[in-house]
């Protein structure tokens, strides 16, 4: 039996969001176990542990699930994420936090155990001012953009990234930043309406996604130039400010909604058989993609790592090596049913942090729907290496790390 | 009346000393109520001195003038022919003056060995880091002895099987007692007691009364007494000022104030015996 | 170009407007202190639960769907009707008058006559075990609510200021349906516990328990009445907080935002919440307009407002309108 | 005169009660009284006897200090009355005048009357009655009528209490050291104010008092209690002669009263019951 | 008779101001120290160190330290997180800039920083009381939280703002940083504790306990007798936030490991500590233990009932995991308001009576 342990958040302040992630996840590996009897023959099981979002209770199940031959651990929360670093490392058990954690766990030669493909913050920052500079026509210098952040470490994150991109394209930044929980934003969107920004970008999450929203739909704010990370682009986000959401922006880095094949295996094996995680109303959301694709990424590296030890039941240490022999290409996605869901990944040792692309999409509010409004955009690596180096370089001091690929 | 400044000697042969503390011309106004108007009188040090007066006159406000907690509005209050000048309470109780409440103000929380042992803290020198190191630092020591002391007080006022006891569940008469306790212990120059003997019976007033007189006595403490019962005020007392809406109507021996005419109008209504 | 001094009156205005929505959750702490001296703590879960209430019954939610899924495996989510939403207002407001009771019955009435902290405890309890049960109640993923009160930017007064200083005024009509309710609200209660028998009694209830019970005053009475009251005003503050943000968690985190309020305007005084409310508002959203934003890289709301209050606590230490404590012995 | 043998008229009946404090403190061990309608009992003894306990027992408010009636039984015109709150009883018309004023220190003097006049349903004016009536009895309280109770002195406070209670009109009142902290000749007035409202309008009276001397003057029955149990209990006036009562409650020995200065030794109580 | 308190004479103010008078208080008292060094470091694995055992012992002296503040001088404060966290960025700050000592030092430190940080914010309780005060202290959670946040300096300008505990060792052992043992992490927490629980006890049987309590019980009447509110309070406050910055620094340093202001020393963090000192019993060192264990076991508890045995689906349990806390705390304050540890006294003096009732 493959244990991956589910570190979820159905209760607390973040409820809204951790919910449909944690169906995502744990419907796909249900899909893999009912249809294909588990991966390469052993069943996985998911024990689902319930953090609120708190790191403590991220760290008690963290210590409680890791004794049942936990393989790898996505607690899809920065905080857990950073207190779980030393604790895996120590332990050998791999860290998968896509799309969020620490960025600079992209470095591989560092961070041996984490694993944060396809795309991190700086990617996602990245991905967003290549967005605004196509629909710019190229140009963006003298443009103002304005940074909505939720005023926490997560939050901070693309600040460095912004600043040299800013430099480099020539655009006037702004930040600022919305104290948890954000019930109250009035401030920060007087703000924009005054300094009329060319664009808004948004870090936010929780009940800030959905304030925002409302706030900038109250200020008349032109939604198509408001852009949220992919932590500030599901339904729950624009739900609230209904209709007029329409055209809000948000970042991803896989595709969403109900059209690929997997869903058929999915509604025949999971929904239909009464397996479904939780109320099984989220299928097919924005979080519930996300949290099926990090299943995805999981079973693949797990399956890798079968490849590569010759067994089905693999441990933990081969389960990193799966991850970073993972070679996710597109004729694979096709045949897992996700064609063109994700980028394909080819990670190394070097390399944790795979392609760092995402794609735009754009909430409809008639048809409750994101649609795709760009193709994948590429992260603008020459500005980002030199950041990631600088970052985990001092962790690598701190903790006196050495090169762990030579 | 004897001269001011010279001692004497009561018919019970008690050695009266000289004026201890002088109040002037004391005036204290909350907002439109006058509760004291223009008083003045004195305390002789190691007597026994009562203030009475109708409800609402002014007593108990006059104890809260002279143990500081209420600054007069006017006049000034003479403190070993020094006056005193403008000072927080805590710092009139390190000269000495201790009292006890006329709505018993004991620390509910504490036992009657604690809420006795605060009283003896204007005593205790040891600091905070001193407290902390306890054996080390000789903290345990101060303690003991100053323990000591309490349980002489405990003794004394007979309240030894209480002394555990927290001090919210006492009846009444016992709280009192345990005031007069703690006001003890710190071994004052002069107590105040606002009506230390409401809610008692004869029986509790006799040996309340028998505690006053003790500590007078053997510490020769110097007391000042509100009281209600007559007959407690004329037996007690050396010399009584009698208050009625603020204003002093009288002042003298017990004898000179129970024939005075103003204060029974005021106040005794018929002679008392 | 519309100079800083148009930009604070805009500010000012909007601060004001925030400050409304403050007071709304304030009241409920005001109500439930003057009535029995308990700082509730559970006010803030108390217009979650209430906001929950009112979407589950205008949605026709099956309530303790989940539990009973998990328990029978069936797979209920809604019943097959929406209730409009003035009904749905008034069966939440019900809702919130049976939970006044069973509070009362189950909880308050044990602890007359206790100290203040640990009624204050007490409601901690139930903060929990009011989120707990909401969530098994109704979900704890998020829900929109929408009972047809206007949002968005006020155009008339809009254009009014652009025409006047060439800068035109943003105001939420949200905000302004919330701060007509809101006057409405503390006009009522002010009249109510000023002029009434029943305004009197909550007063003698909140300075002694004991000698309140002793002149026939029912505690449970008193009790059921203003908890129900606070409930109704959690209901009114969820619905204004809920529309803005959907109901979810995070609702019952408004009341960190009411309490620099509350000790501004005082624990006791009705007035007192609206007016503590306006002054934090407009004060914290100059602050963060004038030196937060500019000196101190912004997000300083949050601690402004409280730090506002202390300031003012200094010089009065029972608010500006609460009663004087009163210090004798 | 009345006593207070169980006649028809006996309005309220204490049955044996037991009273716990904490579930631990054995308070009341015992006590039995009856209290005739339109009677003045009074209720003495020692600090720490058990007059408040069995006053609150009877009043209902011992659950709010988290005492119990364990055994025996409390009733009221033959109604039990001990599982009520307190609130039923005083509109049974049963009130009680805590000991230790107990004032609403937030109210004015008038607002505390007033929430006297809670339980009433007989209109302003009546009302409005009582209030000059109450000023009439304590003109200081008239003069002070505007300050908040909390700033008013130890006996105007008192007065307070017991005007508040008056304000309700009660058929029985309950009070608890009415004379504590008064000037002597209010204490008089107090309980010549207890004597003609028992008189002329027949409201009963069960009177926890220390001051065992006025006590026994104005009550028509007595019972002393002493360690929470009742020791004698006899009509007033046989009380007042007992030679026990004189030495320890009323501080009369043969040769009359003593003065407080020549009391020289603490004397060892003598107790009934040891 | 279980329970012998008869027969337990004292013969001098030296034995009677014990601890633990009875003696079979004393021998449990001791069985139980016994217990904590000698035998569970021999068993503790790294679940039960970071799940149950280190929390337990650092919010310990969380409660200790708020409940001098709360329980013994009568201060309610809500900023209790904000000092854990000026513990927590003090330690860190001396642990990198000065690797070479020892993180014992380092510790102590933080927590006579965070002493000074707690003086300042106490200042207001001169004139504030009460619950105003409770709301006042707000202020300084949330004004600490925003600093620590804003101020790269604190974190040493890491590019993310979280705080990372290097590793350190106590006599060549790993108490912090990845490597440490389950069995460090406890004892070095576990002597920590013991040492500010003698720290605390001294403290509150003495001179200066008195004074906290008086100004607790009745401030004016204190003050009448003699007791300076100032020098009270703010000492008050300075001992309580040492303890709590002790905790900060070893929340962040040695249970954590890494941290975030905003997330690790929120205002959850302030109600949480301040529901064990009440639920453990105000005024009470022996509560203080009782508050922690029952907050941090309860719910570790439940949820392997709920989930491990019961198999019910997580979010369903985490909700009826909070109604039961949150009925569990209503069920003991109705059946004693003062608290674990009062209930435990009251047990106590039931088993004494046993089996005669009165
Ligand atoms: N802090 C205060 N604010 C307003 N009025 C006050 C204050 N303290 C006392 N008073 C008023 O001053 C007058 C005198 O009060 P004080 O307590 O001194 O009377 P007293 O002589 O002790 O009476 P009693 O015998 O009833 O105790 C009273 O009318 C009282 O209401
Ligand atoms: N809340 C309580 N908890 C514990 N014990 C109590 C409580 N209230 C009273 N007692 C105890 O009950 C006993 C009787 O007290 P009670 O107050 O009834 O006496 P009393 O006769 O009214 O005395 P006093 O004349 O002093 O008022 C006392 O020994 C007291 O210690
Ligand atoms: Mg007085
Ligand atoms: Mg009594």
């Amino acid at each position: 039996e493959l244990v991956v342990p589910n570190l979820s958040y159905r209760t607390g302040p973040y409820a809204a969001n951790g919910i449909p992630y944690a169906d995502g996840f744990n419907d796909y590996f249900t899909l893999l176990n009912e249809r294909d009897g588990g991966i390469g023959g052993e069943m996985v099981a998911t024990p689902e542990c319930e953090t609120a979002y708190n790191t403590e209770k991220g760290v008690e199940c963290y210590e409680s699930t890791k004794g049942e031959g936990a393989l790898a651990y996505n607690p899809l929360s920065t905080g857990i994420t950073y207190q779980l670093i030393p604790k895996v490392t120590a332990d050998g058990i791999t860290l998968y936090t896509p799309g969020y954690g620490r960025t600079s766990a992209a470095n591989g030669k560092v961070f041996k155990w984490v694993f944060n493909f396809p795309a991190n913050y700086w990617d996602g920052a990245s991905v967003a001012i290549k967005h605004i500079i196509d629909q710019e026509g190229g140009d963006i210098s003298g443009k103002k953009i304005a940074l909505v952040y939720h005023n926490s470490a997560y939050g901070k994150e693309p600040i460095r990234t912004l600043e040299e991109l800013a430099k480099k394209h020539g655009f006037e930044l702004s930040t600022l930043p919305v104290d948890h929980p954000g019930q109250e934003q009035k401030s920060q969107w007087l703000q924009i309406r005054r300094d009329k920004p060319d664009y808004v970008l948004m870090w936010g999450w929780g009940v800030m996604n959905q304030v925002a929203i409302q706030e900038a739909v109250n200020i008349r704010f032109p939604m198509d130039h408001f852009i949220g990370v992919w932590w500030s682009g599901s339904e729950n986000d624009v739900a609230p400010a209904g209709d007029k959401a329409s055209g809000y922006k948000a970042l991803s880095f896989h595709g969403t909604g109900m059209d690929y094949p997997v869903y058929a295996d999915l509604k025949q094996y999971v929904v239909d058989a009464g397996k479904a995680s939780g109320a099984g109303d989220q299928v097919g959301t924005m979080l519930y993609s996300r949290g099926m694709y990090a299943a995805m990424i999981i079973s693949e590296a797990i399956r890798k790592a079968q490849e590569m030890a010759g067994k089905s039941n693999v441990n933990a240490a081969e389960v990193r090596d799966g991850f970073e022999n993972l070679d996710l290409t597109e004729a694979r996605l096709e045949e897992l049913g996700l064609p063109n869901f994700a980028q394909p990944i080819k990670a190394s040792c070097e390399n944790h942090g795979g392609p760092g692309s995402a794609k735009v999409f754009q909430w409809d509010a008639g048809a409750k729907k994101w649609n795709e409004a760009s193709d994948w955009i590429e992260s603008d690596k020459d500005v980002l290496n030199p950041l990631i180096e600088e970052d985990s370089a001092a962790f690598a001091s701190e903790n006196n790390i050495t090169d762990q690929c030579n | 009346m004897k001269d001011m400044n010279e001692g004497y000697v009561t018919a019970d042969g008690r050695q009266i000393g000289g004026v201890i503390m002088e109040m002037k011309n004391i005036t204290l106004r909350f907002g439109g109520v006058v509760a004291i108007k223009d008083i003045s009188f004195d305390i002789r040090e190691g007597e026994i001195r009562a203030i009475i007066g109708p409800n609402g006159a002014g007593k108990s406000s006059m104890l809260n003038v002279i143990s500081g907690f209420y600054i007069p509005t006017e006049g000034e209050v003479f403190y070993k022919g020094i006056k005193r000048g403008p000072m927080k309470p805590y710092q009139v109780a390190r000269l000495g003056i201790a009292r006890t409440f006329q709505n018993i103000a004991l620390f509910d929380g504490m036992s009657v060995l604690d809420n006795i042992m605060t009283g003896r803290l204007t005593h205790m020198k040891k600091g905070l880091m001193s407290q902390a190191g306890w054996w080390w630092t000789g903290a345990a020591a101060e303690e003991h002895e100053n323990r000591e002391k309490v349980e002489k007080i405990i003794d004394f006022l007979e309240i030894q099987n209480i002394r555990k006891t927290p001090v919210g569940r006492l009846p009444y008469g016992l709280k009192k007692r345990v005031e007069l306790a703690r006001a003890l212990a710190a071994e004052p120059k002069i107590l105040l007691l606002d009506e230390p003997m409401a809610g008692m019976n004869v029986e509790e007033k006799e040996d309340m009364s028998r505690f006053i007189l003790d500590v007078n006595d053997e510490f020769g403490t110097t007391i000042v007494l509100i009281e209600h019962d007559m007959g407690v005020v004329m037996d007690l007392s050396d010399r009584v000022v009698v208050m009625d809406y603020g204003k002093k109507i009288g002042d003298g021996t017990p004898d000179e104030v129970r024939s005075n005419q103003d204060v029974i109008d005021a106040y005794l209504g018929v002679a008392h015996d | 170009m519309p100079d800083i001094v148009l930009y604070a009156a805009e500010v000012t205005l909007n601060g004001l407007m925030a400050g409304v929505l403050y007071a709304l959750v304030a009241l409920g702490f005001v109500l439930i202190f003057k009535a029995s001296g308990i700082f509730n703590y559970a006010q803030g879960v108390l217009a979650l639960f209430a906001a929950l209430t009112l979407v589950g019954i205008q949605k026709g939610q099956v309530p303790f769907a989940h539990l009973i899924n998990a328990m029978t495996g069936n797979h209920y989510t809604n019943f097959p009707w929406e209730v409009p939403a003035i009904v749905a207002i008034l069966l939440a407001a019900a809702v919130m008058v049976v939970l006044a009771i069973i509070i009362e019955k189950v909880v308050l009435k044990h602890l007359v006559n206790q100290a203040p902290i640990i009624l204050f405890m007490a409601t901690i309890g139930m903060a929990y075990f009011l989120e707990g049960f909401g969530d098994v109640m109704w979900g704890s993923d998020i829900k929109t609510l929408d009972v047809g009160l206007p949002q968005g930017i006020n155009d008339t007064i809009d254009t009014v200021t652009f025409n006047m200083f060439g800068y035109g005024f943003f105001i939420d009509n949200l905000d302004i349906v919330a701060a007509i309710v809101a006057v409405l609200l503390v006009s009522a209660l002010t009249v109510f516990s000023q002029y009434s028998k029943q305004g009197r009694a909550l007063r003698a209830v909140a300075d002694d328990h004991q000698a309140a019970l002793s002149v026939g005053i029912s505690l449970r009475f008193i009790w059921i009445l203003v908890w129900s009251i606070a409930g109704f005003v959690a209901l009114v503050a969820g619905i204004m907080w809920g529309s803005k943000s959907g109901v979810q968690f995070s609702l019952s985190l408004i009341a960190l935002k009411a309490l620099p309020v509350l000790m501004l305007g005082g624990f006791t005084s009705i007035p007192g919440a609206i007016v503590g409310g306006l002054i934090i508002g407009v004060g914290e959203k100059l602050f963060e307009l004038l030196i937060g934003a500019p000196f101190l890289g912004g997000a300083t709301e949050n601690w402004f407002a409280y730090v506002l209050a202390l300031v003012f606590l200094v010089f009065r230490p029972q608010g500006l309108f609460g009663e004087k404590i009163i210090e004798r012995v | 005169m009345l006593d207070a043998s169980k006649t028809d008229n006996t309005l309220l009946e204490v049955n044996n009660i037991e009273v716990i404090y904490n579930h631990v403190i054995l308070v009341l061990k015992g006590v039995s009284l009856s209290v005739p309608k339109g009677g003045i009992t009074a209720l003495l003894g020692g600090n720490g006897a058990g007059k408040t306990t069995t006053l609150k027992a009877i009043s209902n408010l011992l659950k709010s200090e988290r005492g119990e009636v364990t055994k025996g039984s409390i009733t009221y015109r033959g109604e039990r009355v001990q599982d009520g709150s307190p609130a039923d009883l005083v509109r049974k018309g049963v009130i009680q005048v805590m000991e230790g004023r107990h004032c609403f220190e937030h109210l004015t003097v008038e607002e505390n009357l007033l929430t006297g006049a809670y339980t009433r349903k007989d209109g302003r004016a009546a009302i409005q009655a009582d209030l000059e009536m109450v000023y009439d009895y304590f003109p200081r309280l008239k003069e002070r009528r505007k300050s908040q109770a909390g700033y008013t002195s130890g006996g105007e406070q008192q007065m307070v209490a017991m005007g508040r209670a008056l304000m309700s009109r009660p058929e029985t009142i309950l009070l608890d050291e009415p004379s504590m902290g008064l000037a002597p000749q209010l204490v008089e007035q107090i309980f010549e104010i207890v004597k003609s409202v028992n008189e002329n309008e027949g409201v009963t009276f069960l009177l926890a008092e220390q001051n065992t001397n006025v006590a026994l003057r104005y009550a028509h029955y007595g019972y002393i209690l002493e360690s929470g149990r009742i020791v004698m209990d006899g009509p007033a006036a046989e009380l007042r002669e007992n030679p026990d009562v004189k030495e320890f409650y009323l501080g009369m020995s043969d040769e009359g009263r003593k003065s407080f200065r020549d009391v020289r030794s603490y004397r060892r109580r003598k107790r009934w019951l040891a | 008779m279980f329970y012998r308190e008869a027969g337990d004479f004292k013969t001098s103010y030296r034995e009677d101001s014990q601890t633990f008078p009875i003696k079979f208080d004393r021998l449990r008292y001791y069985a139980v120290l016994a217990v904590a060094f000698g035998i569970v470091p021999l068993f503790i694995n790294d679940y039960w160190a970071n799940a149950v055992a280190v929390p337990f012992l650092i919010y310990a002296i969380a409660a200790i330290g708020l409940n001098i503040l709360v329980g013994y001088a009568g201060q309610v404060s809500l900023g209790t997180g904000g000092f854990m966290a000026v513990g927590a960025y003090a330690v860190y700050k001396l642990m990198t800039a000065f690797p070479d000592i020892n993180i014992f030092f380092h510790v102590i430190i933080a927590g006579f920083i965070t002493a000074a940080v707690g003086v300042i914010f106490g200042l207001p309780s001169l004139r504030i009381k009460g619950f105003y005060l409770a709301v006042a202290t707000l202020a300084a959670q949330f004004f600490l939280v925003w600093l620590f946040n804003k101020v790269p300096w604190f974190y040493n300008y890491s590019a993310s703002g979280q705080i990372n505990a290097p590793e350190r060792t106590v006599f060549g052992v790993f108490v912090t940083g990845a490597q440490t043992s389950a069995m460090a992490k406890y004892m070095f927490c576990l002597v920590v504790l013991t040492l500010v629980a003698l720290v605390a006890r001294n403290l509150t049987r003495g001179t200066v306990g008195r004074k906290w309590m008086a100004i607790r019980d009745m401030d004016i009447a204190a003050e009448i007798i003699g007791v300076n509110p100032l020098t009270t309070k703010l000492s008050a406050f300075a001992v309580s936030s040492f303890f709590i910055g002790i905790a900060g620094a070893l929340f962040f340093a040695v249970y954590l490991g890494a941290a975030e202001v905003g997330e690790a020393f929120g205002i959850q963090k302030s109600f949480l500590i301040l529901f064990m000192v009440i639920i453990g019993g105000l005024g009470s060192i022996f509560g203080s233990f009782a508050g922690a264990a029952f907050l941090v076991l309860l719910p570790v508890f439940l949820k392997n009932v709920l989930v491990g045995t019961l198999g019910w689906p997580t979010d369903l349990a985490a909700h009826i995991e909070l109604m039961i806390v949150g009925g569990l705390i209503v069920a003991f304050l109705i059946a004693e308001p003062h608290g674990l540890a009062q209930l435990w006294r009251v047990a106590k003096e039931k088993l004494r009576l046993w089996p005669f009732p009165h």
